[in-house]
């Protein structure tokens, strides 16, 4: 069982990437956002965190570290697409364009700011959940304290 | 040593001005100050410096200036004595101050709210000058019992005043007297006034704050004691007086407590052999006189009353500082130890006896005239009070006697160290005021007939003058002097009882319920508290419960249609109770299995079988976070429980089965509450159509295809950055619970 | 189906419930975890229509509710903001005071409760009775 | 609009920033107090706004509302949020200046400060969970701090406690949109008539769990006392006077404005609850013998006033259950901040605290019963509740007062100065506020007025008033 996790874990990362970009690029028209995106390639590190051991894990993976800037740059990047109307003198929350007005297409990514929201939202749950999991898989696995 | 601090003359020059100004207020007829204080309510600030106002403000700060030269000597003194710095006095001389303004704004208040906190104000200045000798226990416990006493039934007083206000629409006294007519709001509220003013009083049954009281140094007794604290009780029944006497069985009451003041005070006041305790109970009963005099009613008596606070305020207050002058000189205070100081101090055995011949109420002093109206008064109202205003009278002479007999006559009993002016020469200038009264009257009686006319709410006059002749005045008085005399000489016989009377009061007496109903509460809390502690502390349970029958509660008292429903349950439902079923199950597992890996299995078990009943329920999106969620879950739980040990207690002991029922129970009411109304709710129908139908028609307006996650994304976007914020505030605090905040 | 709604939703907020009083503080964040599942099904429950799903282009017939669904996606996610929180505290507790039980947590606490209380005690009983 | 925004912005962007830094810096927990002020006089300018020209409310994205999300302020959502963020300020200050000893304090209490104002000026039912989850996280993370035992103890039951508690406020969500079909609370109210009563009082139970459970009403209170002894002096402040105001607000609005007429059916039980607070918490106060202690459980009796008083209703209950609840924030700050300080000027600012527990002038406390007593003037078993709550206030008070300060001073070296300086502000706001109440008493009864004023319904129950627009059909 853990052999099959062994292999398997460490070779997740590039599906589920892309399965997280597919979810988030399709954007308002099906399933998923990007909450589940940011799941999803949580999910694949945590199971990489679980086959290598955290420190493993991290170090095949240097970019990790970055984690808790990336979340707080999501969060920031989601709040100020939030805030943006205001500025502007538009409600909170507007996205655009407005309703009504009509959006340029790139195949099926529609270019409205929902879509940055949306990408603001993956990148913090991504990194989010792997600042929890570093947490944890260092406690679980003995990490100096 | 004894010479005073700058702060002292400081404040004995306010103290002046303030008199001064008050005196050209009343010579020019008065003043008042009336601005908005609180409109939305309709209170104003509204102060008059009439009659009645004069009258309490002349004595506030007169009085004041006397006790305040004499503090200027005393403090110093005193303070040496405890071996503390001299300026220890800054926690004096602002107190007394603000005490002495409180005093003169509650005199002059013509708003019930405002005539409250000016009444609050002289409560809590009294605490700290009560308490001055703070490192003494019992000094605080006087200053906390004092203010106990007070400010609770100072209560009373807001809530009559509430009361009248609401009842009337407005609290300014004035106005109340004119529109106020006899009815149940109005004499519960007046009722609950007199009760708050008869406490500050120190009238029976609320007196016994009054002789501890006396723990204050000399200065604080004299003062609050005589003119200033005590006088606001009666103070405020004479301003509001035409609003009591509305109803008729309130001033009986007020004449029943201040008979039975009177009374107890004597006695207990003859039964004393501390010099300032024979005093504070002197002051009850003497308060007791007015409040008769209050209960009486009409023109005579409020004259008469307001005559008497005049007389006595200037009589008691040098006797206190006699009180103090004797104590600093013998370092002594039982009056069975002393005797014999008119020889080495004639000044003050002078004065202090012209004093207690006011008190006495013996001819050529201004105390003569208050006996003579409260006799008036008295007769007015029949024989029967007649005959209590003499024994009154006579129960004065007596016990004032006692006190100053055994003082200065009689073999020398310690000889007395010298003491510096300041301790003789205000009670000279009391004892000189109260000789000066008794001759020229006049001053003194236009005083009072101004106060007197702002209680009785007419013009009152009154005519204190001696007449050779047998009216009924002269000849109880002549009876009073005659019973006081017998009295005072037959100390064998009267000795015996009063011992017996006060041994009785304290066995029996109101401080006995007082401390008992403190020190009951004190022990209901400690019990209560400790089985707190013990029990509920850490039961989530404690909570539970209560809601549970909460909702048992709502569900059976609530008038409803008892419209539940049951709803259809059609073939395509089938998989979601199946699938419902198996979570159910499942998480009952978790409460039996004692393992650690097997309950988290079954708890995923669970989220996936939910994450399938929300995919039939077409509900996609939710169904792909669900099992997201439940992955992380698993991973998660997997990888902690793994690592901890099970718990090493074992549970097989009686009182963990019991533990165990109990928990059962709260959890299926828990679970009972939660069901009921989950299906109370299920069971009706929304009114009107859900907002839901407009959220699917703009959609497409949003650019958007899935309903659900344009709503997440733009509808309900701010609900979505508010979610992931509680995210990051968990991993934040996941962080600085477990690396003490470093992020990574 | 109202009533099986309302039936799975009571009993696991019940077993929750059960769980969250246990002495065994893993017991607790399991019993956490079973309470917000009951009510993110309760959301769902309230949906005002259950039909298709409600992405375009929609079907002719009823379509389910997706508000009360954004609702329960909302409450799944901070359902597990705090479950992973609680985890952590309960993983500090054990830690730091060597034992899974709520019990001594709590004993812990009662002797606390008692040296404070001593320290102050009988000065402050001296206190009370001065006032009386 | 613009200014409620940036209310709802200032702390959120700022809260971001400052958990990722390292707060143990000063010049981080300057920032946070620089974010509270500023969030202060946005909060200010928009109270300014709302009381000149009437409620501001803005619907997320430009949609109609019930499809976007509604912001409103109006005086009773204003009001709390300036009080809330005016104690998160002081305490954030108040702690700063001693030295900050975790990294993420800042910030959390910055996030919380954002919580607390978007719960405070939001018109939309799960809008206000959402933000009440963010405010009672970012309390869970605060109550841990200080990691000692005791702490921790405490703050696990806390956690778990009101975590129940907000499950059980979904659940009554969840029941909300059910019944009516919104979540706008404005509409919510209007529709809420035409739902049978004995739903409605179920979910309404649900409510009001929930929030005696923040407002730590007896028989909900018993994580209260351990959190607050537990705490440091801050936190607590910040718990017992910022935090417990959701659970006030939220009966007001709740019971007021959403529904009013399960409010009118659970009168009676509100009172009785309220009373049995006020009772239990001031027998558990008499004879405690530490200060924290003393608060806390002062905090549950003076708490069961505010019910009382939502109990008794209409514009004058209401007022008055604002002005308490106003008026307890200000003495718990100002109370749990003199616990562990020395100075002269510390047992002056507790004397004024302590007089503004018992209601006794010139502190603002005095102000506050009055309010109740007028609200309760019909009912005299309520004026001896009130009395002898009152009593006790005054006697559990004064009891820490004198064992604490009067008997002998504090000593050690002195608290720093401007912490010194903290409290002094706090003990100002509560001496002014007694001598000059108008401003009080006219915010409260704005507040009463607004929650109070519940759209009329007529008959069919549909929306005649308010503002609403009409729900059309799907085509």
């Amino acid at each position: 069982m853990s052999s099959i996790i062994g292999v398997v874990a460490p070779r997740l990362l590039g599906p589920a990437l892309i399965l997280a970009a597919a979810i988030i690029v399709k954007g308002y028209a099906d399933v998923g956002d990007g909450f589940s995106a940011g799941v999803i390639v949580a999910t694949a590190l945590a199971l990489r965190y679980v086959s290598l051991g955290w420190e493993l894990a991290e170090r095949s993976l240097p970019v990790l570290r970055r984690a808790p800037q990336v979340a707080t740059a999501g969060l920031l990047i989601a709040l100020a697409t939030g805030f943006a109307g205001p500025l502007v003198g538009d409600p909170p929350f507007t996205h655009y364009p407005r309703a009504g007005e009509s959006v340029i297409h790139i195949g099926t990514l529609e270019l409205i700011t929902a879509v940055v929201f949306d990408l603001g939202l993956f990148l913090f749950v991504t990194a989010a959940f792997v600042v929890l999991i570093h947490h944890l898989a260092r406690l679980a696995q003995g990490g100096p304290r | 040593m004894s010479h005073p601090t700058p702060l002292a003359w400081l404040a004995v020059v306010i103290a002046a001005l303030a008199f001064g100004a008050c005196l050209l207020l009343a010579m020019s007829g008065g003043g008042r100050v009336d601005i908005p204080w609180i409109p939305s309510l309709g209170i104003r600030f509204e102060l008059e410096f009439d009659g009645l106002a004069a009258m309490y403000a002349l004595l506030a700060t007169g009085i004041g200036v006397a006790v305040f030269t004499y503090g200027a000597g005393y403090l110093p003194i005193h303070l040496h004595h405890a071996h503390r710095p001299r300026d220890d006095d800054r926690r004096f001389w602002p107190w007394m101050l603000l005490f002495m303004a409180a005093m003169v704004v509650l005199a002059c208040a013509q708003d019930l709210i405002v005539l409250f906190v000016a009444f609050d104000l002289t409560a809590v200045a009294s605490y700290f000058l009560i308490g001055f000798d703070r490192e003494r226990r019992d000094a605080r416990g006087a200053a906390m019992m004092a203010l106990l006493v007070t400010v609770t039934t100072a209560v009373l007083m807001l809530i009559g005043a509430v009361l009248l206000s609401v009842e009337h629409g407005t609290s300014s006294i004035p106005t109340l007297i004119d529109v106020a007519e006899a009815g149940p709001v109005t004499t519960l509220a007046t009722l609950l006034i007199a009760v708050a003013a008869l406490a500050k009083s120190a009238q029976v049954p609320l007196h016994f704050w009054l002789p501890r009281a006396m723990e204050a140094p000399t200065p604080v007794s004299a003062y609050l004691h005589s003119a200033a604290m005590v006088a606001a009780g009666v103070l405020v029944i004479g301003r509001i007086h035409p609003l009591l006497a509305l109803e008729p069985m309130v001033l009986d009451g007020l004449l029943v407590i201040g008979v039975c003041s009177i009374v107890i005070g004597g006695l207990l006041s003859l039964a004393q052999d501390e010099l300032k305790q024979v005093l504070a109970y002197s002051t009850v009963s003497q308060y007791g006189y007015v409040v008769v005099l209050y209960g009486l009613g009409g023109p005579v008596a409020a004259g008469a009353a307001a005559f008497y606070v005049i007389a006595h305020a200037i009589a008691k207050s040098a006797l206190f500082m006699t009180a103090g002058t004797v104590i600093l000189a013998t370092d002594e205070t039982r009056l069975s130890r002393l005797g014999g100081l008119v020889r080495p101090m004639p000044l003050l055995a002078a004065a202090s006896g012209a004093a207690a011949m006011a008190l006495a109420a013996l001819p050529l002093t201004i105390g003569f005239f208050k006996d003579e109206l409260f006799f008036a008064a008295a007769t007015e109202r029949g024989p029967l009070t007649g005959i209590v205003a003499v024994l009154a009278a006579a129960l004065t002479l007596a016990y004032i006697g006692r006190f100053w007999l055994r003082l200065f006559a009689g073999p020398l009993g310690i000889e007395p160290h010298a003491v510096p002016r300041l301790l003789v020469v205000p009670i000279l200038v009391l004892g000189v005021l109260g000789i000066a009264g008794g001759i020229v009257v006049e001053p003194f009686a236009r005083l009072a007939e101004a106060a007197a006319s702002v209680t009785y709410g007419a013009p009152v006059a009154i005519h204190p003058a001696y007449h050779l002749d047998t009216r009924p005045e002269n000849l109880m008085a002549l009876a009073a002097w005659l019973v006081g005399a017998i009295i005072l000489v037959a100390a064998p016989i009267r000795q015996p009882i009063v011992t017996r009377v006060a041994v009785l009061g304290g066995r029996l007496g109101p401080r006995r319920w007082y401390g008992a109903l403190l020190q009951g509460l004190s022990r209901l809390s400690d019990a209560i508290h400790g089985e707190e502690v013990r029990d509920l502390r850490r039961s989530v349970a404690a909570v539970l419960v209560p809601t549970g029958v909460l909702i048992g509660i709502g569900f059976l008292a609530t008038p409803s249609a008892w419209d539940y429903r049951i709803g259809d349950i059609g073939r395509e439902d089938l998989p979601v109770v199946v699938l419902l079923g198996l979570g159910v199950g499942a998480a009952l597992t978790v409460t039996r299995d004692p393992g650690r890996l097997r309950p988290v299995l079954a708890l995923s078990v669970l989220g996936f079988a939910l994450a399938a009943v929300y995919a039939v329920m077409a509900a996609p999106d939710v169904a792909l976070v669900a099992v997201l969620v439940e992955a992380v879950y698993t991973l998660v739980f997997v990888a902690v429980f793994a690592v901890l040990p099970l718990s090493q207690r074992a549970a097989a002991s009686a009182a963990h089965t019991a533990r165990r029922r109990r928990d059962l129970a709260a959890g299926v009411i828990a679970g009972i509450g939660a069901f009921i109304t989950i299906w109370a709710a299920l069971s009706r129908e929304p009114s009107q159509r859900g907002d839901a139908l407009e959220l699917i028609r703009l959609t497409p307006q949003a650019h958007g295809s899935d309903v659900v996650t344009v709503i997440l994304a733009d509808f309900r976007g701010l609900d979505t950055m508010v979610e992931i914020t509680v995210l990051a505030v968990a991993v934040v605090g996941a962080t600085s619970l477990l690396r003490r905040g470093r992020s990574w | 189906m109202t009533l099986i709604y309302a039936l799975a939703a009571g009993a696991l907020f019940g077993i929750g419930a059960y769980l969250v009083m246990r002495r065994d503080l893993l017991r607790v964040v399991l019993g956490v975890v079973v309470i917000s599942q009951a009510a993110t099904l309760t959301l769902m429950a309230s949906a005002l229509g259950f039909g298709a799903a409600p992405i375009y282009p929609l079907p002719s017939g009823a379509i389910s509710d997706p508000l009360s669904q954004a609702m329960a996606l909302t409450s799944v996610v901070i359902g597990l903001a705090t479950t992973a929180l609680l985890l952590v505290l309960v993983l500090r507790v054990v830690d730091v005071f060597r034992s899974q039980g709520l019990d001594e947590v709590a004993e812990d606490e009662v002797a606390q409760e008692a040296t404070l209380d001593a320290e102050h005690a009988l000065g402050h009983e001296d206190e009370e009775a001065a006032a009386r | 609009m613009t200014l409620l925004s940036l209310a709802i912005l200032i702390p959120w962007a700022a809260g971001i920033a400052l958990v990722a830094v390292d707060g143990r810096r000063p010049v981080v927990g300057w920032a946070a107090v620089a974010t509270l002020g500023g969030t202060l006089v946005a909060l200010v300018a928009l109270g300014a706004e709302v009381l000149t020209h009437g409620e501001v409310v803005v619907t997320t994205g430009g949609w109609p509302r019930g499809v976007g999300i509604t912001l409103r302020a109006d005086a009773a959502g204003v009001l709390f949020a300036v009080l809330s963020v005016g104690v998160l300020l002081a305490a954030t200050a108040h702690l700063v200046m001693g030295g900050v000893r975790e990294r993420t304090f800042p910030g959390i209490v910055v996030l919380l400060a954002a919580g607390l104002t978007g719960l405070f000026l939001t018109g939309d039912l799960f809008n206000f969970y959402v933000f009440f989850e963010l405010a009672m996280l970012a309390s869970y993370v605060l109550a841990t701090y200080g990691g000692s035992r005791r702490s921790l103890g405490s703050a696990l039951v806390f956690t778990l406690v009101n975590l129940l508690g907000t499950f059980v406020f979904l659940l009554s969500v969840a029941g909300i949109y059910h019944v009516t079909g919104t979540l706008d609370m404005a509409a919510i109210g209007a529709r809420m008539d035409a739902v049978d009563p004995n739903a409605g009082i179920l979910i309404a139970v649900g409510f009001f769990v929930a929030f005696s459970v923040k407002l730590g009403l007896f028989p909900f209170h018993f994580w209260l006392p351990t959190v607050y002894t537990g705490a440091r002096p801050a936190v607590a402040a910040i718990l017992a006077g910022g935090l417990a105001n959701v659970g006030a607000y939220g009966l007001l609005r709740f019971g007021g404005e959403l529904l009013p007429r399960e409010l009118d059916l659970a009168a009676g039980a509100l009172v009785v609850i309220g009373a049995a607070s006020v009772l239990y918490g001031g027998v558990l106060a008499i004879s405690r013998h530490n200060g924290s202690e003393m608060l806390a459980y002062s905090a549950i009796g003076q708490v069961g006033y505010v019910l009382v008083a939502v109990g008794i209703g209409g514009p004058v209950g209401f007022a008055a259950a604002v002005m308490i609840s106003i008026v307890n924030s200000l003495n718990k700050v100002l109370l749990f901040l003199t616990t562990r300080m020395r100075g002269a000027i510390v047992g002056w600012a507790f004397l004024l605290g302590a007089l503004s527990v018992a209601g006794v002038p010139p502190a603002v406390g005095f102000v506050a019963k009055m309010e109740l007593f007028r609200a309760a003037a019909d009912a005299p078993a309520l004026l001896v509740l009130l009395f002898l709550g009152s009593a006790m206030s005054l006697l559990y008070a004064f009891q820490i007062y004198q064992y604490d300060f009067w008997r002998t001073e504090r000593h050690g070296p002195r608290s720093h100065r401007s912490q010194l300086a903290v409290l002094g502000i706090v003990a100002a706001v509560v001496l002014v506020a007694g001598l000059w109440p108008e401003p009080l008493v006219y915010l409260s009864d704005a507040a009463a007025r607004a929650v109070g004023g519940a759209a009329v319904v007529v008959g069919d129950g549909t929306v005649v008033s308010d503002g609403l627009p009409a729900v059309t059909s799907a085509p």
